[in-house]
């Protein structure tokens, strides 16, 4: 150090952390930030404080004085004598209706049952730590959930099980001659095995060992028990072939290609409402006569139909962002068309496709609720049902907020889990 | 050691000879034999449908016609923007519907656009409390089904509202708000409308036939946007001349409302105020609880999508951005309007476009409160009464395909357009 | 050890640092000044004075303030005691008088902060434009100036997105210039750039600091500060530590902090 | 494969009814469905079937039933449907007679003080769609000179709700719906049924065109309920009778005389099983809809022929 | 002018290249091979054979149709005229011809193209697993042995996201190896990475040329085309232009375009 020399400077001894002055410490700070920094925040807040103190004064009172026990409105609202007071007692009353529908009451287990082991299903499929054997219950689960749900034969979907193994003796058989042919008669097999043999097969079974669930008709399913059933399977459902339509958009094969944008184009431009309509009206026009199948089973379709042309295009999305030389290295190393798309495309590309798909599999879940305008008694069904019953005629808001909160859960408990997949898939692998 | 000096150029590659069993080993072929496969299957399957559904048709004695259309509908339309009665055709009673399905997604999407943009806005604002509100908005609307909501405003305005009745007698239980210039009732809200006291007639152009009124008062509209954007443009062509941007807001104003008033005046316009007369209130304009409801319960559930929207739209634009902005002296107003706004707005409005898509497509969910839609009309009592169910569905689907696609061709011209140059 | 910043210096003629001027007007004054982000005491009791043409090269590790020290210079970041004056007029909470210092005081970013949506020539022009109102034809006029200046004239029309790093940062520094500045910022302008590209920007701001521009610097070229830097400040934990014109400052580092942080720097 | 083979094999009955109806069609607590239209499907199951609950009830609107008929959704449409012309010939379907002989009334709060349909000009009617009484009212208002604010509506239950609350003056459908409908109201004697009735809703059982066979069983089904009633047949004396009586008609219904049940493609007991369902028409009726119910509504138009109404069934030969 | 190529030398071992082996068994026989992308004519009448052992390395100006002569090699472009054998085998669209060529023919790209999801390990068994159907421990041990050669057996459980650039690319290296081709392709492999770790690259192709692998590398590093290539052929307007011993290449070039060429790329 010099001290001829004015510009050159040491500092002999460092200062401490000091404590900011009042104005950038604790409540008073955060309240000038938060809260009252000029006078537009200050409106703002002053509004909000307002529309708060609305809700609570008027709904408040409301929630608070809450009935539950009374056997119809009228009941209620003698208990409450003139005052306001919300009526939970219809959820009371009627839970087991929205949840279940007319699903014979001592068979609550089945679908109680059911619900669990689709968790354990799911649980390797969302959490990636848990071990992948798992997924072989995952893989069965469809067969038992439907065994549960609907009961009946067991054989009946063993034996549909045993397609998806003719399918892949038959592929065996004759891969040899050519990958393509292979395909074709993997799925040949499967479908010539459901429609020709599985039917006798499960007779055959059922009349030697008639083991099996009591059989429940669909009708009788209804309440939130449709919106999932429907929901899960045409979740489950629409991203495989989600998948398929988003590698034949993006396939060189002309035809294919534009088919698949045929199809998805319709399907994107018309409201879900209009194809649930053809499959509850017009869907036996387009069947031999005499044919006909479970409406659930059509409305899944549908559904399946409709959810899987937008996961199409999510998935395309996330297809578009993979560089090409993903695809080049795995044509270099003599992987094959589907292995490189199962190996190495798919697994990138749906990591990155997965907010979409979510908010794909969100709208799904919402949208079973217009299963309502074809006749089936969803949650919203069932609550224009209980307020035609003379008991609780008139009574609107406790099952909307019933019905609300529980789409809600199921719903916010989805996007949260995407944007913990997301928050997670972005620090892997760095 | 070799070296070429002329450089020969073909132009068309040769063809090559073609075997049989390239069909399935050779890559260039085989995706030929794949397509012809599915094409094969494909047409198998189309075929095996239209056979099913002309026997069947058969069967049931019915043809496939559209004539149906000139037919007399029959029924009755409560909310009829063009002239419409029970002795027109299904055809103009679809029309009805169309339009009623284009009004409602109008107002639907201007109220979502409204409401998301500011509860996008908010729910970045630093006061703590306005940004939880809206962010409980967002979530609750989000994960709720539009249904549900819809069906909750028609409740809302079924069960709480007072009836007409409630507002007669000496002690009316309920009361008109503004002035006695609105009555929310259980059968709709009622506003005053704006009457012309000369009436020019109307055009006759066929289907429709506009009042000239409102013709001219339209073409009034477009000019005055005509001569406010050669108004601004002469403001950019001094500032760039002068550096110095002559204020133009009272001239904007000027041309934007002058020429309104000018013809309101002429026309004597005035206002014609909702009136309890009989069972109802009569004269102003009817807005029926169906359509408040699928309006609200549309825009409402639609502007907590487009909050989101507009939220990463802002966020995207990086911090850097403003900053960049301030350092070079620019004020926060110029800064929003200059930089932010132009590149938040290409991130934007595709999201929102596709918002108004599902919007018009939500509209067909009418149903749930009697709106009478395109859905209700052509797709509802037309194929009822008709028994054309087949033809109704394609017809219908035909024409919101065609919106669909009109809509989403317009979001593909403006990407185009905006889309950012890049390496 | 002097040699040790050699292989940094990216200079490609000779630099009479002597014959840049300095005068003995104050263009920054810094008294006393903290700066605090809610209970984290960032800036502590900042003192410096900053001379009209005087170059300033602030060094430091990371976190240690040296970007939340300069953003204060044009209040993108406010401080919560002390006095800054730039160019005679205190920076308070005063709306005018920040317009006034930020008109003054050009900034260039790491990320260089290009607006994306407007042509290189649009970047140039805006804040002149709307800030300085300048007539458009006589703004772009200057922009092609200082962008011939950094050597992209031809550039002009492209958009953002079409040029290189280096290029880009080019730009910003002459969108900066474009406002006819007094005091230049630069917050490490070449630490986002390839190594070929750290050269044409560094070219650029020798060039600006020929011509006797005030600018104050965060960077770790060392090379540069040899080649041009009055002054190097090097800061640690939110204080200055030691300043010192840049020979002394990288052959006799005083402090032990100083010694620490040159031999890792230099070091690799 | 005919109708009826198909139904045989698939052991049920597929019978379209009303979304909820009280006395005509509607499940009671249990979920079991009951009520007038309802017994004519038990009559039809228990015929070809051999079994009065082997029916899968469709609720369908007054929108959707032609279209659930047409698709074959469902077999048979019991629910209270109106015979017209171009639903017969044009929609492609066949009414296999009439069970109801109705007409379209209008339903007012006694509040409002109106007692004539003639004063209901500027009314605020709730009124369901995809009905013959949607067409009728519009007929109406138009003849009259009247005007009138449409609500339409998909099914009774909303139409109720939005009554109630006073969305709308009026009700207006079948007089049997406004009767079933104000008997479940909180105080029924607050609304009153206008004395108009401004048509004529002939109800009945639909099948789909094109396979006689089916339509014929329905049709004397329906014929064998109202004709055991004109013979005194009844679901207390059916076991006696069907060995044999004096009465060679009710023999040839019962199938203890000639083969009326093999014509039909059925076996000879088939009317023994739809008469025992519920009762021949008369003890339907009154177990359902007739004075002793809630609902409350005299035989009126719906007496047997012999007793004044319109009530004839074809006979049985 | 021998010596120009001098400081792109990355070798730290004496080679001698006469101890590596050619045989005269040929690996890849082209003859009159014509490539069009659309009415374009990338490549023109490409005669070119490789003897098994021989190293080739080929270079010319950018967009002169490198990349796609070797991408035709293992038919990740096709040609439309002409003859490719690799192997004895003909690559026609024959989809069993396709597949034996790939697996016998290992490739390397500029942007190594590692599958990111995996790790190092998975990305170095996929294929042996999938395409060879060796048991997953064989491969794995057969990868852990290339690992090792490349030098990174550490990094086996990393994701490739972890990996610096030359580690990246030794990775891809590797992951080609495990499928044990007898050709080995490069396109461009040390062009996007940084100067430390272009050396890194270069040793382990150095030791795989001297194990006497078949090897053509695209590369403009002319200190590797010196050490170890037994042929260096200059392709331009998709011909070849010129082919020579490196040494004679390099200090006596015949065609113009090649003294052009070289006196480009060397002269900076
Ligand atoms: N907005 C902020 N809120 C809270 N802390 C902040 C904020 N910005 C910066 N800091 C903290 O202030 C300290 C100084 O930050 P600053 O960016 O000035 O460091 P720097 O010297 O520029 O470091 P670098 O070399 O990494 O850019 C850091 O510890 C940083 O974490
Ligand atoms: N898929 C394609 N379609 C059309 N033209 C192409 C395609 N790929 C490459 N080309 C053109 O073919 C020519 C040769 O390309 P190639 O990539 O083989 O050149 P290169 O010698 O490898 O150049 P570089 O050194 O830049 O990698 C170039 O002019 C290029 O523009
Ligand atoms: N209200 C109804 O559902 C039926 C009304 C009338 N009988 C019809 O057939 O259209
Ligand atoms: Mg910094
Ligand atoms: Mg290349």
């Amino acid at each position: 150090m010099s001290d001829t020399n004015p510009i050159s400077y040491v500092r002999e001894t460092m200062l401490d952390q000091q404590e900011p002055p009042v104005t950038e410490r604790g409540a008073i700070k955060w309240l000038r930030e938060n809260l009252f920094s000029g006078w537009l925040n200050s409106l703002l807040t002053v509004a909000s404080l307002g529309v708060i103190w609305f809700l609570i004064i008027e709904i408040g009172p409301w929630l608070m004085n809450t009935v539950w026990n009374a056997e119809s409105l009228r009941q209620c609202r003698e208990v409450l004598d003139g005052s306001s007071g919300a009526c939970f007692a219809v959820i009371k009353d009627r839970w087991h209706q929205l949840l279940f529908g007319f699903y014979p009451r001592e068979h609550y287990w089945r679908p109680v049952l059911a619900l669990v082991l689709m968790l354990v299903a799911l649980a390797p499929i969302l959490f990636a730590e848990l071990p992948r054997k798992m997924l072989f219950f995952s893989a069965l689960f469809p067969f038992i959930g439907y065994h549960l749900l609907w009961g009946g034969s067991i054989w009946f979907p063993i034996s549909i099980l045993l397609g998806f193994v003719a399918g892949y003796v038959a592929f065996r058989l004759v891969v040899k001659v050519s990958s393509l042919v292979g395909v074709i008669a993997a799925v040949a097999g499967t479908l010539l095995w459901w429609v020709f043999l599985a039917g006798p097969f499960d007779a055959a079974l059922y009349s030697v060992a008639p083991i099996g669930l009591e059989f429940v008709r669909s009708d009788s399913f209804g309440g939130f028990l449709i919106s999932i059933v429907i929901g899960v399977s045409g979740i489950s459902l629409s991203l495989p072939l989600g998948i398929l339509l988003a590698l034949g958009r993006q396939s060189d094969m002309i035809f294919v290609k534009s088919v698949c944008v045929v199809f998805i184009e319709f399907i994107r431009g018309v409201p879900l409402i209009t194809l649930l309509f053809t499959a509850s009206l017009l869907l036996n026009y387009f069947l031999p006569p005499g044919t006909s199948f479970d409406l659930i089973l059509r409305v899944v379709i549908m559904v399946t139909l409709f959810a899987a042309a937008y996961m199409a295009e999510v998935i395309r999305g996330g297809l578009a962002a993979l560089p090409k030389g993903q695809y080049e290295a795995a044509d270099a190393l003599g992987l094959d068309y589907w292995k490189a798309q199962r190996l190495i495309i798919m697994p990138q590309a749906l990591k990155i496709s997965i907010p979409g798909i979510v908010n794909t599999f969100i709208g799904l879940f919402k949208d079973t609720t217009l299963v309502v305008f074809i006749g089936l008694l969803d949650p919203i069904g069932l609550s224009n049902a209980i307020r035609a019953d003379t008991d609780w005629n008139g009574i609107y808001w406790e099952l909307f907020i019933f019905i609300g909160a529980l789409f809600f859960i199921f719903c916010f408990s989805m996007s949260r889990y995407s944007m913990y997949l997301e928050r997670k898939l972005k620090t892997d692998h760095r | 050691m070799s070296s070429t000096s002329d450089l020969r150029t073909q132009t068309a590659p040769p063809k090559t000879a073609f075997r049989f069993s390239m069909l399935l080993y050779d890559q260039r072929y085989r995706s030929v034999t794949i397509q012809i496969v599915f094409l094969f299957v494909l047409m198998l399957g189309i075929a095996w449908l239209v056979d099913n559904t002309i026997s069947n048709l058969r069967a049931l004695g019915k043809d496939f016609s559209f004539a149906f259309l000139s037919a007399p509908a029959g029924y009755d339309i409560n909310q009829r923007p063009i002239e419409y009665n029970s002795q027109m055709t299904h055809g103009r009673a679809a029309l009805v519907g169309l339009l009623n399905t284009a009004i409602l997604a109008v107002m639907a999407c201007a109220l979502a656009t409204v409401l998301g943009v500011i509860a996008g806005v908010l729910r970045l604002s630093n006061n703590w409390i306005v940004a939880r509100l809206m962010t409980i908005y967002v979530e609750l609307f989000r994960n709720i089904p539009t249904l549900v909501w819809i069906i909750i405003f028609g409740a809302i305005m079924t069960e709480s509202m007072p009836a007409p009745s409630a507002f007669r007698g000496d002690t009316p239980s309920a009361s008109m708000f503004l002035n006695d210039s609105v009555a929310i009732t259980n059968r709709g809200v009622y506003i005053p409308a704006i009457q012309f006291a000369t009436d020019l007639g109307t055009l006759p152009l066929g289907v429709v036939a506009p009042s000239i009124n409102w013709l001219l008062v339209l073409v009034a509209i477009i000019g005055g946007i005509y001569a406010n954007k050669a108004i601004l443009k002469h403001a950019t062509a001094v500032q760039n001349a002068t550096g110095l941007r002559p204020k133009t807001w009272w001239k904007s104003l000027a041309v934007l409302f002058g020429p309104l008033v000018v013809l309101f005046v002429l026309f004597g316009a005035h206002l014609e105020y909702p009136e309890l007369r009989g069972f109802n209130f009569a004269d102003g304009v009817h807005l029926r609880n169906s359509l408040i409801a699928m309006w609200l319960g549309l825009g409402i559930y639609t502007g907590a999508f487009v909050a989101e929207n507009v939220r990463s739209g802002i966020l995207a634009i990086s911090r850097g951005q403003t900053e960049a902005a301030f350092a070079l002296g620019l004020q926060p107003g110029k800064t929003m309007r200059l930089v932010i706004l132009p590149q938040a707005l290409r991130v934007i409005i595709p999201p929102l476009i596709s918002q108004y898509l599902n919007i018009t497509k939500n509209t067909s969910l009418g149903l749930a409160v009697g709106y009478m839609d395109l859905r209700s009309t052509l797709g509802g009592i037309t194929i009822n009464q008709t028994g054309r169910e087949l033809e109704g569905m394609l017809l219908m689907m035909l024409i919101y395909l065609a919106v669909s696609l009109g809509i989403s061709g317009a979001m593909n011209v403006y990407n185009n357009r905006v889309k950012l140059k890049e390496r | 050890m002097s040699d040790l910043a050699a292989p940094e210096i990216p200079v490609d003629r000779d630099i009479d640092i002597s014959k840049m001027q300095v005068s003995d007007e104050l263009a920054i004054q810094i008294t006393g000044m903290n700066k605090w982000y809610g209970s984290f005491h960032v800036l502590r009791d900042i003192n410096m004075s900053v001379y009209r043409g005087e170059r300033i090269v602030v060094c430091g590790p990371s976190g240690s303030g040296k970007s939340t020290l300069i953003r204060c210079i044009n209040r993108l970041e406010e401080h919560q005691a002390g006095q800054i004056i730039v160019d005679g007029t205190e920076l308070t909470g005063d709306l005018k008088n920040i317009d006034k210092v930020r008109s003054e005081v050009g900034m260039v970013f790491q990320h260089f902060n290009l607006f994306p949506h407007l042509t290189i020539l649009e970047n140039c022009t805006l804040a002149p434009i709307w800030v300085r109102k300048v007539p458009k034809r006589q703004a772009e006029e200057t922009a092609m100036h200082f962008l011939e200046k950094v050597k992209i004239p031809e550039q002009a029309n492209k958009y953002p997105g079409q040029l290189s790093g280096g290029q880009q940062q080019r730009v910003a520094i002459a969108r900066s210039l474009c406002m006819k500045p007094r005091i230049m910022l630069f917050d490490e302008p070449t630490s986002a750039l390839d190594p070929e590209m750290i050269k044409e920007v560094l070219d650029t701001m020798i060039a600006l600091a020929e011509e006797g521009m005030t600018m104050i610097c965060v960077t770790h070229e060392m090379g540069f500060a040899q080649a041009v830097a009055n002054r190097v400040i090097f800061m640690d934990q939110g204080q200055i530590v030691e300043q010192n014109e840049p020979k002394e400052f990288f052959s006799n580092p005083q402090s032990d902090r100083t010694k620490l942080f040159l031999s890792q720097i230099l070091g690799h | 494969q005919s109708m009826l083979e198909t139904i045989q094999d698939r052991g049920e009955l597929a019978c379209g009814v009303s979304t909820g109806l009280a006395g005509f069609s509607a499940p009671d607590a249990n979920g079991v469905w009951q009520g007038f239209d309802v017994a004519v499907c038990r009559a039809v199951a228990a015929a070809v079937l051999n079994d009065p609950m082997a029916v899968n009830f469709v609720s369908t609107t007054g929108q959707t039933r032609f279209s659930a008929l047409a698709s074959g959704e469902v077999d048979m449409l019991a629910r209270n449907t109106t015979w017209t012309f171009s639903r017969d010939v044009d929609l492609g379907n066949t009414f296999a007679g009439v069970n109801y002989y109705d007409g379209q009334g209008f339903m007012v709060n006694r509040e409002l003080g109106v007692s004539s349909a003639m004063e209901l000009d500027g009314a605020t009617v709730c009124i369901q769609t995809g009905t013959t009484t949607e067409l009728n009212l519009a007929d109406f208002f138009r003849v009259n000179g009247m005007s009138y604010e449409p609500v339409p509506i998909e099914t009774n239950a909303e139409a109720q709700q939005q009554y109630l609350a006073g969305a709308c003056d009026v009700y207006t459908t079948d007089a049997s719906g406004l009767a079933a409908t104000r008997a479940s109201f909180p105080e029924p004697g607050n609304h009153a049924i206008l004395p108009e009735i401004i048509s004529k809703e002939p109800l009945g059982p639909a099948v789909r065109q094109g396979d006689e066979q089916w339509a014929d069983i329905v049709r004397w089904v329906l014929n064998a309920l109202i004709a055991a009633e004109e013979l005194g047949v009844t679901s207390a004396n059916i076991e006696e009778l069907k060995a044999g009586t004096d009465n060679p008609e009710i023999n040839r219904m019962l199938g203890s005389e000639g083969e009326l049940g093999a014509m039909l493609g059925l076996d000879a007991e088939w009317a023994v099983r739809a008469i025992a369902a519920g009762g021949n028409y008369g003890e339907i009726f009154a177990s359902t809809i007739g004075e002793q119910t809630p609902i409350g509504l005299a035989r009126g138009l719906n007496a047997q022929w012999t007793q004044g109404g319109l009530l004839y069934a074809p006979p049985f030969r």
